[in-house]
């Protein structure tokens, strides 16, 4: 990931956790709430860039995802299960929607592939709000529960808050895990060129349908999540929007970077919030400092630190062409 | 010696052209076929129909007699057929020693086991030794989209091996080679056919390196095969010369 | 079977407004592989700029060319100078999110200096209605058909037609290839986006007195339009005018025979089903050969 | 020192016409107050945030207004984000003016939230009964636009109608910022109803219009204020013409204070409000009367003081027409029935309160 | 040797930080064919760019036809008559034949496009007979002769042309070598790179050994043919040998 010594990483890396666990023992409810949903859209976009950033697959669902997750832990727990119970079953769907929606994948890439996606996110927002009997139709679900972990309540912000930062926790080694795995290598090689990967022997179509199930499901966890956080769900949130807004998260962060999504959901949930005391121009305001962002480096925040890794690689390949050439000259 | 594979009328027509029109041929164990023929004679075609990344319009293909026909590419890549691409194919991004380590990971254990095994499915030491051989050191941690064209030639060749392929289809392998380093390659190439009993197809334009390399040569043109036999027969052969070497 | 030609009718008009917003997705893609996700926004912004000439005093025929011309500055020059270009090299993904950024932008500009209100906005074809076979069709409607398939012809032959319509097409399908024969790449795309501005601006000054002048009406637009366009076929011009035209119909089809709230589903079913059998649309080139 | 309000809204995403109404009506109400000297000679000061229409960020935005610890809440319009934001004002013990009409919003025992214009639940049955009793109409066509305002009147009247005996023979869900209604107008030609519920907003409302005018349906049309607004009769120009609707609260309304509201907000904003900018306004004194009943400046002591509370536009002119809130924190005032008889409004009856 | 069209003085340049080129010099005279050969990767194609403005010099002069062209746009540079042909797929895919080899005329003047166009497709009947074919469908070697044959309609001082023979049969291999002979009988000086060097060296006048972005021996194509030492390293003398 960088070039830092090893230990330094690892000393940067435990120093933000602390902060994380720390800081916000002081926090207001406010701040609690929007750190909250800080984690909670980062396990979403991890699932986005799994899909999109490593395995290439360009989807515009992963809002439908989350709200498959949040309306499976809704309808759940309002009816007297566990949360935990709710999270598996809103992997268990959102893994299984997902895998079927990764078979146009299977036909069609790219932009074509972006546009399937597209109308299956507006397609998910129709049926949560058409079907109320299911979902509560346009009204939602009220009065959605937070959980208790180990018999105790997490009402209060900052037991949930610990919640839904452990969930990103155990998200995120599972992810690092995966990517550092010869799983994440065969996604990045569906990105990279999936007409040589196949040819050397990588099921591109399982791949291809687990990139699209894994991120959805990881999509699926937030979701699940963001209902106790909000405690009230209706269509709204999820449609089309949440998933362009979670796109945006991915690239912005850099697409294809372990903490890109960290990264984007920071600046996706919290420069809006850092803004607001311009009042009516802090949407403006944010989309022209995304759209700079983006003209800095339109990799992504972290694709700038990749052209710095970049450089000094080249320097360090530099160096063995010099020996290589030296050795040519001493031989003449 | 029995016959790797066996091709049987294959056709493969885009729209109205026929490309490949009623190909067979038989690859016998161990043995390295070349094919050669002009320009858009439906070689490269070929190659895609037997390797399943074209379907073909009709006709078979089998391998150790069971027939693989519809087969995807992975399949075929599993049951041990390999091959190289006559337009540069490597995955640009990933570092010259990923790319070598994703051509042999998919042969190590299955899905799950490379999910929770080594990261680099213990193939590191095997690709240092690619990377030796196809003197590309110097560039082993250097994305190989950054390579020089006859470099990710050579990427793209190794990444052919990497899986301990029993049969290998080469699609030009030696363009843009430079002439000492063919020379190795053919070297090693002979090698991997004593040594392993692998089989290979080569679809070549330097006729040098064909004539030195195959045992038998199969002349294609006009998606038909037009004569098969030996280098020197080929090579004497009038329709051959003039359609294909001239002079 | 009155009621169903009605119903194809209104279609028509719906879908000659798509049509004609879809032209510029297809033109951008054919000839800069680019996706403007603000597309709805850049047709609703020219009418405000035309409405804001309109309110310090400019006539009608004055507020239309100042119209124009802002947009071409702002929606073309500017665009292309400070978005596409650092960007392009970048591949579709960067473009698409920064132009998404684009249209949250323009929208809360619209609706900060001018208003979140709806206004009427004049109309340049004379508004009422005339007879076909005995059903009113507005005139408005057949105006906007009528630009829609100038622009697709007109577009459909610079582009396969005329030397420079290739040379567009050249530097979007391989810009260092087309620079090294001696395009003028740049100048060629800065020529789309302002063919893409003129289109926008038109576009605006036809549909807004149908739709509307509101800061929001360029999201319901854009996406209908964009649903068009892959429709008919991103790769080619000619897509937006089939695309548009069918997705009216359909979507009017959709709301009077399925159910009104799926009505929007129809549509998208279609365009899944139409880019899982044949993806590069209806009326699209196939992408060929890739291995 | 300064009593602060906190304000959040719909300013941006669906609700954003809605919500910078409201916003802007409750800015004018509190100029217009700090001119005059404030409350018990304090002036009153207010922080908008933005809901985006998005009850999870609405929730957020309340949730930093709470912590602030204002004097009392003013907001969301939306009754999905009134939802989610209600359960936190009232466990801080604040009390919460909204714009939401959802009639379940003031049935859940909340003793915090107060309503600023009629819930569905007490204007939908009007509609419906002068559906049944006036335009006598056997048959009815109910077009209405899916979201929670629109679900909402849709379901309380389809209720009433049915308890009337008038039968329901179409009933259409439209989305919110379509724009072409050829289909759904065909549907009603089709169904030929004795009389039209539209219940739409505003643009939406004047696109049917022309629509409805277009392919020659006159079966009467009946709505509410969204209907016969003058914004609508603004974008419909004559295709409005004949439009009847159940205003609770417009400036279109034949009362002169609300007349000097509507031109002093022309005045400041350069546009003609629709409701929520009445409500906006209203919401500023209802503060303003209660925290004056009171006598001094207490949020434990505000909500209980409102409850039971008439507030008379002779004593609090910026009241605009007397009103009362109930126990549930729902509002009793006049009402108007309205038609639009070339391009203006005539009110036909006025409703007295109920109680 | 004659007066250098071409000349190129310690060209010092690479990718990033990566220096690729070490101070690479060489003239080529004009009307005549010379021909670049070296190992892979020796950064011959980077020369290429680097005269061809595509790769930005540290140091370094390039002059043609005695005027500094150093980093001069390619407008600029296919207005004073050199033209590039580079190595690898260098194809509009979406346009047909017929139009990617009329695109190759777009920076010429005065000249008679259409009948330069059929000249040029009578040279590739393959292409003729495919002109009306999406260009991403021709096969590997076809692209190529598209390719040459759209660098046909230019006339140029100069042709850089890298690698023309990857791809081609033997054939064409030929007939495209007796193409560049005859352009250099009409006075165009043709600066080439190839790595099937033998064949090349044959109709060449000049050769040029790169190394490690260094040019390590400039001659007559004939020296270096018969060079030992060079035969042994760049142009495969094992290979003869086993031929048959
Ligand atoms: N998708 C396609 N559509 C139409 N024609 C095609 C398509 N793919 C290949 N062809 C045609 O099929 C013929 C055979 O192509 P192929 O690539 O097999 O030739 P080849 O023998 O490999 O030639 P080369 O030696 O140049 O690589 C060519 O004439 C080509 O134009
Ligand atoms: N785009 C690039 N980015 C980074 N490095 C590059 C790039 N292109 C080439 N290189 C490096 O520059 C060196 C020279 O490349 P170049 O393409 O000039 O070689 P070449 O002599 O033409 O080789 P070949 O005979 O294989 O074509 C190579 O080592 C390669 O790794
Ligand atoms: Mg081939
Ligand atoms: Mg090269």
């Amino acid at each position: 990931m960088s070039g830092f010594a090893k230990p330094l990483k690892i000393a940067l890396l435990l120093a933000v956790v602390a902060g994380l666990i720390v800081v916000p023992m002081n926090f207001n409810r406010y701040g609690l709430f929007i750190l909250s949903q800080w984690a909670v859209m980062t396990i979403a976009a991890m699932g986005l860039n799994l899909t999109l950033g490593y395995a290439g697959q360009v989807s515009l669902a992963q809002g439908a995802f989350v709200g498959i997750g949040a309306y499976a832990a809704a309808i759940m727990t309002t009816h007297g299960w566990p949360l935990p119970a709710a999270i598996v079953v809103a992997i268990v769907s959102s893994f299984a929607v997902g895998w079927v929606l990764g078979y146009p994948a299977l036909r069609v890439q790219h932009h074509y592939l972006a546009f399937v996606t597209l109308a299956f996110s507006t397609l998910a927002f129709l049926v949560f709000r058409n079907e109320s009997w299911l979902t509560g139709g346009i009204y939602g679900i009220s009065n959605i529960p937070r959980p208790h972990i180990f018999g105790l309540a997490t009402n209060k912000p900052l037991p949930f808050y610990y919640v839904c930062l452990g969930s990103l926790a155990i998200v995120s080694v599972a992810v690092w895990w995966l990517i550092r795995s010869p799983w994440g290598r065969a996604f990045m090689a569906l990105r990279e060129n999936p007409l040589r990967a196949q040819s050397l022997g990588v099921d591109t179509r399982r791949y291809t349908l687990m990139a699209f199930a894994i991120g959805s499901a990881l999509g699926g966890v937030a979701g699940a999540l963001y209902a106790p956080l909000t405690q009230y769900i209706d269509p709204v949130p999820f449609n089309l929007s949440l998933s362009l807004d979670l796109l945006m998260m991915v690239i912005v962060g850099g697409a294809g970077f372990y903490f890109g999504p960290f990264l984007g959901a920071m600046i996706a949930v919290l420069l809006p919030e850092w803004l607001r005391f311009t009042e009516g121009y802090y949407l403006m305001l944010y989309a022209i400092a995304v759209i700079l962002l983006l003209i800095w480096s339109p990799t992504g925040i972290l694709g700038i630190l990749d052209r710095y890794m970049a450089a000094r690689r080249t320097k360090a390949a530099s160096a063995l062409r010099a020996v290589a050439k030296s050795r040519l000259e001493t031989a003449q | 010696m029995s016959a790797v594979l066996e091709v049987t009328n294959i056709k493969k027509n885009f729209g109205g052209i026929s490309a490949v029109d009623g190909v067979s041929f038989d690859v016998r164990e161990g043995e390295i076929l070349g094919l050669i023929g002009p320009n858009g004679c439906g070689k490269s075609t070929l190659f895609n129909c037997i390797l399943g990344q074209l379907t073909p319009s009709s006709g078979e293909v089998k391998l150790d007699g069971k027939t693989v026909t519809g087969l995807r590419p992975s399949e075929l890549n599993k049951l041990g057929v390999s091959r190289t691409f006559q337009l540069l194919q490597v995955f640009p991004k990933l570092s010259v020693r990923e790319n070598l380590i994703l051509a042999g990971q998919e042969h190590q254990g299955n899905m799950a086991s490379r999910l929770v095994g080594r990261s680099d499915a213990g193939l590191t030491g095997a690709a240092d030794q690619m990377i030796g051989f196809f003197k590309l050191d110097h560039l082993a941690a250097e994305p190989a989209g950054g390579l020089s064209y006859g470099q990710q030639k050579l990427l793209d060749a190794a990444m052919a091996f990497m899986g301990g392929p029993r049969l290998v289809l080469l699609d030009e392998p030696a363009g843009g080679v430079n002439p000492s380093m063919l020379a190795d390659l053919k070297d090693r190439l002979v090698a991997i056919n004593r040594e392993k009993n692998a089989t290979f197809v080569v679809i070549e334009h330097n006729m040098e390196f064909v004539m030195s390399l195959c045992s038998r040569v199969m002349v294609m043109a006009e998606g038909k095969v037009l004569a098969m036999g030996r280098p020197d027969e080929v090579r004497k052969n009038p329709a051959v010369i003039e359609a294909y070497l001239g002079h | 079977m009155s009621n169903l030609f009605d119903l194809l009718v209104a279609g028509l008009a719906a879908g000659a407004i798509y049509a004609l917003v879809a032209v510029g997705f297809t033109l951008l893609w054919q000839t800069s592989q680019t996706i403007n996700f603000a597309q709805g926004e850049f047709v609703m912004l020219p009418a405000f700029l035309m409405l804001a000439a309109m309110h310090v005093g400019a006539p009608f025929w004055l507020a239309i060319i100042l119209g124009i011309l802002l947009s071409m500055i702002l929606l073309g020059l500017a665009f292309k100078m400070l978005l596409v270009d650092p960007m392009m090299r970048h591949g579709v993904l960067p473009l698409a999110i920064a132009t998404m950024a684009l249209a949250i932008g323009i929208k809360e500009a619209v609706k900060q200096f001018f208003s979140a209100e709806a206004s009427p906005f004049p109309s340049i074809v004379p508004t009422g209605d005339i007879s076909v076979l005995g059903h009113a069709v507005s005139l408005q409607s057949i105006g906007v058909l009528v630009v829609a398939i100038l622009a697709v012809f007109g577009l459909t032959a610079l582009l396969n037609r005329t030397s420079l319509g290739h040379q567009m097409q050249a530097a979007a399908q391989n810009p260092t290839v087309a620079r090294i024969i001696g395009v003028p790449v740049e100048r060629m795309i800065l020529l789309t986006f302002l063919i893409n501005a003129f289109l926008v601006a038109l576009a605006s000054l036809l549909i807004t007195p149908i739709y509307l002048a509101k800061f929001s009406s360029g999201e319901v637009l854009g996406q209908a339009a964009f649903i068009a366009a892959i429709v008919g076929g991103f790769n080619q011009v000619r897509g937006a005018i089939a695309g548009g035209l069918l997705i009216g119909v359909l979507d009017n089809l959709a709301a009077s025979y399925v159910s009104t709230q799926y009505r929007a589903a129809v549509p998208l079913i279609f365009l899944i089903v139409v880019i899982l059998f044949r993806p590069q649309g209806l009326l699209g080139r196939a992408e060929e050969r890739t291995v | 020192q300064a009593i602060k309000l906190a304000d959040v809204a719909e300013l941006s995403g669906g609700g954003a016409t809605v919500g910078t109404n409201w916003k802007n009506g409750i800015d004018l109400a509190i100029e217009e107050i700090n001119a005059k000297g404030g409350v018990l000679g304090r002036k009153l000061e207010v922080t908008h945030a933005d809901s985006q229409s998005n009850p999870g960020v609405a929730r957020a935005q309340v949730q930093k207004a709470l912590d602030a610890e204002p004097y009392v809440l003013l907001g969301p319009g939306y009754s999905g984000s009134v939802k989610v934001t209600a359960p936190l004002a009232a466990e801080a013990g604040i009390a919460q003016i909204m714009g939401g009409e959802a009639a379940e919003l003031t049935q859940a025992g909340n003793k915090f939230l107060f309503r600023t214009s009629f819930g569905q639940q007490s204007s939908m049955p009007k509609v419906a009964r002068y559906i049944h009793d006036e335009m006598k109409a056997k048959t009815v066509a109910v077009v209405w636009v899916n979201n929670d305002f629109g679900r909402g009147g849709r379901d309380v009247v389809v209720k009433e109608l049915d308890r009337l005996g008038s039968k329901v023979v179409a009933d259409l869900s439209t989305e919110a910022g379509q724009a072409d209604f050829a289909a759904d107008v065909g549907k009603i030609k089709a169904a030929n109803p004795d009389a039209v519920f539209v219940y739409l907003n505003e643009e939406e409302s004047a696109r049917i219009l022309k629509e409805l005018k277009r392919q020659g349906v006159t079966a009467p049309l009946m709505g509410e204020t969204t209907l016969i607004g003058q914004k609508v009769i603004e974008l419909a120009g004559d295709a409005a013409n004949g439009a009847r609707g159940h205003v609770g609260l417009t400036t279109d309304a034949p009362v002169e204070l609300i007349k000097a509201f509507r031109d002093k907000f022309a005045k400041k904003y350069n546009y003609v409000p629709d409701h929520n900018g009445l409500k906006g306004y209203l919401a500023v004194y209802m503060v303003k009367a209660t925290t004056e009943k009171m006598g001094k400046v207490d949020s434990k002591g505000f909500a209980d003081t409102l409850h039971g509370l008439t507030i008379k536009a002779a004593d609090e002119p910026g009241i605009l027409m007397d009103v009362t809130f109930d126990q549930n924190g729902d509002i009793d005032r006049q009402s108007f029935l309205v038609e639009v008889v070339e391009g203006k409004q005539v009110v036909k009856q006025v409703l007295p309160k109920v109680k | 040797m004659s007066d250098p069209i071409l000349s190129v003085h310690n060209l010092v340049g690479g990718y990033g930080k990566m220096t690729i080129l070490n101070g690479t010099t060489f003239a080529v005279p004009q009307a005549t064919i010379t021909t670049i050969i070296g190992p892979n990767g020796a950064g011959k194609s980077t020369v290429f760019k680097a005269i061809f403005g595509l790769l930005k010099l540290r140091e370094g002069k390039i002059s043609f036809a005695n005027r500094d062209v150093t980093n001069l746009s390619q407008r600029a540079l296919l207005n004073a008559g050199i033209c590039y042909v580079p190595q690898g797929r260098n194809i509009f895919p979406e346009l047909s034949v017929r139009h990617n080899i009329e695109l190759g005329g777009v920076a010429a003047k005065g000249i008679d496009l259409p009948s330069r166009i059929e000249a040029a497709l009578d040279l590739f009947p393959a292409l003729r007979r495919k002109s009306t074919q999406q260009a991403s469908t021709l096969s590997g070697g076809e692209q190529k002769q598209l390719e040459i044959a759209r660098s046909l309609l230019l006339e140029p001082k100069l042709v850089l042309i890298d690698e023309p023979s990857i791809g081609l049969s033997p054939l064409m291999v030929q007939q495209t070598f007796d193409i560049l002979k005859s352009l250099r009988d009409r006075g165009v000086t043709i600066l080439m790179i190839e790595q099937n060097a033998r064949s090349a060296l044959e109709i060449s006048d000049f050769g040029i050994v790169l190394e490690l972005g260094q040019t390590r021996m400039v001659g007559g194509a004939k020296r270096i043919l018969n060079d030992p030492r060079i035969g042994q390293l760049f142009l495969g003398g094992a290979m003869e040998e086993s031929a048959a």
